[in-house]
């Protein structure tokens, strides 16, 4: 019988399978950072795994709890800068950059910077930090989240860091160079982008759930193509090396 | 030039590079003792309402006895770089010492979570914010380090977090791309800590630099607050290590532990208990009072915060944490 | 954007950012062995018409053998980065190998005069040259290195040297003032040499970068001469000295002395006597072709070379004067 | 009795007394590193000497060959690199350069390029290396050259360094940062600038030169104000210093 997984155990190990071998990822803390660390036990050994701070391709022993911490270039191959490593973006040799916010549009903008009036706002979260950058300058953008309507909102209330901004051409039109969001994991489904209109779409339900829990979940009309795949749930292999060797201490994957 | 667009928010810094150039010919160069104490750092370099810049990345190689320095001094009304802030913003908002910040990264501890009591100042109104990013608040400290008015990134094009920054868009004159174009950062003070300094303020890091090899260039007084005191031939035996010149650095101030409760790479990692009731007892402004009382207005020097915080025998704890002998 | 002047020369390479990334998209980035031997690293990746960089600066730390290499291979057209280049500038004008050229010091040997068949070539008329400073051409790498199209400085203004290079006059959108805007430089290769690289191309060099920080970003195709290879290992354990990661690097050579007749700072002083004997031998045509074949396109490889000019005994003698253990 | 000297002797010596203690100055090989060490030797202990390639304060122990060579950074406080010390210069923190060149006008603009024509040069120059750089960014531009006529001209063939261009007001029309020449020293005698037109002046003639005999060797009118001075000849002290501990190989002393 294959092992029982909670919710972020699910998104951890369905993210890290879109991770190839070989390419570079910009990660932060928490759940990218065990997806990553996932990919290079499995399927891409080769991944390279980048910290904003300065780190490049550390052996982690442990999930780091601040991108700059000593954890991040321990046993690393450079330990540098961040405007090394946001050049490296900008220069387009990183493939991969993870993002998380409190709110994503259709258009895959999020919000991490308030919510209410900017100038006296409602809640005041930590803004861009280096996510608007990643987002701007990495070739794709993958976001991380758990799924409910007050989370998939329509339009963001402020865009901290850039999706398809307004949709087809807009990124071009606004002088962005080319990228984008590629995959949004939940708790519920894998979400992609339509080619042409660049709008939210549906790719492939998680086990168990339905096209309808996922629509109910999200704030927008949510793009449905005929086929829609069917998440392959996380393997038995995948969890023990999540549980014993990424996360041993359930930092991450204890939150769900 | 043709500006296409334009943030609207404020610039809280002059980017003259010529006033940036004026100061600096008058800056003293010789190489000369500059040790001081904490106190006398922010006595003479850190007056209410001055523009202050953190080096490190948060709550790693930070420079916390300074820090707690300016709130024992009372410091009020001051400009801060909100540059991936998380401990140091937490103590700044603790003495409610800064009322305009440039924001990247605030009011969050990373994977720890939110800070209750930055987030309650900042919702305040009482700070005047402009918006960045990590990326573009560097690029404004590397232009102020070149000695130019303004740097170009391809970041914040077409989002809120530009509308809300100082930046404008401008195109480029080879290629007619657009870019967003962000003005040049002189803070009138920076401190950042290292791992080793002679007394003329020669430094040395080791590890991630962060944004610290712009934020020394740009910054007009530069304090720096090292875990110990090197000799001057200790630098000229390697000077491909040194990362900031005596020639920038105004004050050198010798502080072993000095980056606890934040992290200290290759010597001691950062305290996540303490870190922890900072955020818990946050939650409770009367309680959280008391805590600055116990740990930082009630104590007369760094060393005794330390000693409060569980002395040699934590920080023995931290330095096994850290340097993980047995991995 | 407002174009106030502009220099005449020719822009050789194109500053696009959006078509560098589109190369480096595709470049790869896993780390793998990348050991090569001079003539495969010629052979593949610097082919006629490319534009070339080379790190270190004139007859310090430059990648001898690669240049010898790139003589014997008789490569023809290529573009040339003349950015303090001395001894390797003499090297590839000696084989007539480049035809177009950013110069910012091209020619001169520094103290040690002009060489003689470099001013008969530029002389010629056959190389079409744009005119650089120093800085100029170092920022036109910082920019690519930063992936945008230009950069700016305010070298140059009011000369003739603006008026034969290809920047242009901007005013800065937020203060009015006049730069010189330069664009982005990404050469086709370049070569770089240092102290110590790992299979990967992870590379470490001591004492002053030069440009090599920016060259190494910049350049499309990387190639690294090493004086010895290290492990990876090595490597890990001290990651903040790295000046270059592997994903920046296609090849690996090991050339001990490899920046031979140059200096490779504490490990061996130039050659004085050799390169002497070349800005001598140039006044004669005739004799320098002899010269060439001697030294250059009559041995199979660079120890031949170093046979030729002495060998280990000369070798263990510009290492007592590199070191200088008796100071 | 005082001991005898050479020109290049002399011009090092004059030249060392313009370097106030405490200041820095980049330097080239040669002459101006001589002067440089001299200064420091004698009445300026804490002068800084910097190398565009990235030495930073060595305590040398030799005359470099190269500015970029290793004894430029023998026993430095750091070994940078060239961005780093040409943006030194930008943010104003570099007081004197030291230039040399085949020509020099008469508002102290600098050819280092090419004679003739630029496409066809009849004699082809190193150009403007970091010159260029230095004559723009630093506070004061020093030169020492040889008087001749050939090498004091009208109007430079190439500005390749910019002096104050053609006179006052022009640094500043051209966007230049503030600065510009300083001194010339020269076998003959010291030049400056008048402050009004910026056309050069003789300051102060070496002993034994009369005016007449400078204004013989420059290519344009010289401005000649109701006083000059009278340059001290080098002292014993100098010259011993300049000797024994500088250049005791003679490599540039020698070459006069």
């Amino acid at each position: 019988m294959a092992l029982e997984y909670n919710m972020m155990e699910m998104m951890i190990c369905v993210a890290s399978r879109y991770l190839e071998d070989g390419k570079t990822v910009a990660v932060g803390t928490g759940a990218p950072c065990a997806a990553a660390m996932l990919s290079q036990k499995t399927q891409s050994p080769n991944l390279i795994i980048l910290f904003e701070a300065g780190g490049v391709a550390p052996m982690l022993p442990q999930m780091p709890i601040s991108v700059g911490d000593s954890r991040t270039f321990f046993r690393a191959v450079m330990a540098a800068g961040m405007i090394e490593m946001m050049t490296t973006c900008s220069r387009g040799q990183v493939d991969y950059a993870f993002l998380g916010g409190a709110q994503i549009d259709k258009f895959g903008n999020i919000n991490s910077t308030v919510v209410g009036d900017y100038y006296k706002p409602k809640v005041r979260f930590p803004g861009s930090g280096g996510a608007n950058d990643f987002a701007s300058l990495c070739w794709r953008t993958m976001i991380m989240t758990v799924h409910s309507k007050s989370r998939f909102v329509e339009k963001c209330e402020f865009v901290t860091s850039p999706g398809f901004l307004t949709g087809a051409g807009a990124r071009e039109e606004a002088g962005l160079p080319e990228g984008g969001p590629y995959k949004i994991v939940t708790d519920l489904a894998v979400m992609g982008f339509d080619e042409k209109t660049k709008a939210m779409m549906v790719e492939s339900l998680h086990p168990g759930i339905e096209v309808e829990k996922v629509q109910a979940e999200t704030g927008f009309k949510l793009i449905v193509p005929q086929k829609v795949e069917r998440t392959a749930p996380p393997t038995d292999k995948e969890l023990r090396i999540l549980r014993e060797e990424v996360d041993p201490l359930k930092l991450v994957i204890g939150r769900a | 030039m043709k500006v296409l667009d334009q943030g609207v928010n404020p610039i809280f810094m002059d980017p003259d590079p010529d006033k940036a150039r004026e100061f600096f010919r008058k800056k003293p160069r010789a190489m000369t003792d500059k040790r001081m104490t904490e106190k006398e750092v922010v006595e003479k370099f850190i007056p209410d309402g001055c523009y202050l810049g953190i080096g490190g990345f948060g709550a790693n190689r930070i420079p916390t006895a300074v820090i707690h320095e300016i709130l024992r001094a009372r410091r009020k009304n001051l400009g801060f770089l909100g540059h991936t802030s998380t401990h140091d913003f937490e103590l700044l908002c603790a003495g409610k010492c800064f009322n305009r910040l440039d924001a990247a990264y605030i009011v969050g501890l990373e994977a720890r979570g939110l800070s209750p009591n930055a987030r309650r100042y900042m919702e305040s109104g009482e700070v005047k914010v402009t918006e960045w990013t990590n990326y573009s608040l560097a690029a404004r400290l590397r232009a102020a380090a070149e000695g130019v008015s303004f740097g170009i990134v391809r970041s914040m094009l077409g989002t809120d977090t530009f509308k809300m920054s100082g930046a404008k868009v401008i195109e480029c004159p080879f290629t007619g791309k657009k870019f967003a174009a962000v003005p040049a950062l002189w803070p009138d003070v920076a401190v950042i800590h290292v791992h080793e300094a002679d007394m003329y303020g020669n430094s040395v890091f080791r590890g991630i630099s962060v944004a610290d090899m712009e934020l020394a260039r740009a910054a007009k007084h530069l304090i720096i607050t090292a875990e110990r005191l090197v000799t001057n031939f200790s630098i000229r035996n390697n000077p491909t290590a040194t990362s900031i010149p005596f020639y920038l650095v105004d004050a050198v101030v010798e502080v072993p532990y000095g980056s606890y409760p934040g992290n200290m790479p290759y010597l001691y990692f950062s305290d996540e208990e303490h870190l922890a009731a900072w955020m818990k007892v946050e939650k409770d402004p009367k309680e959280f009072e008391k805590f600055l009382d116990h740990y930082i207005y009630g104590v007369s020097c760094f060393e005794e915060y330390l000693e409060r915080c569980g002395g040699l025998k934590k920080l023995k704890e931290l330095q096994k944490l850290e340097t993980l002998v047995e991995k």
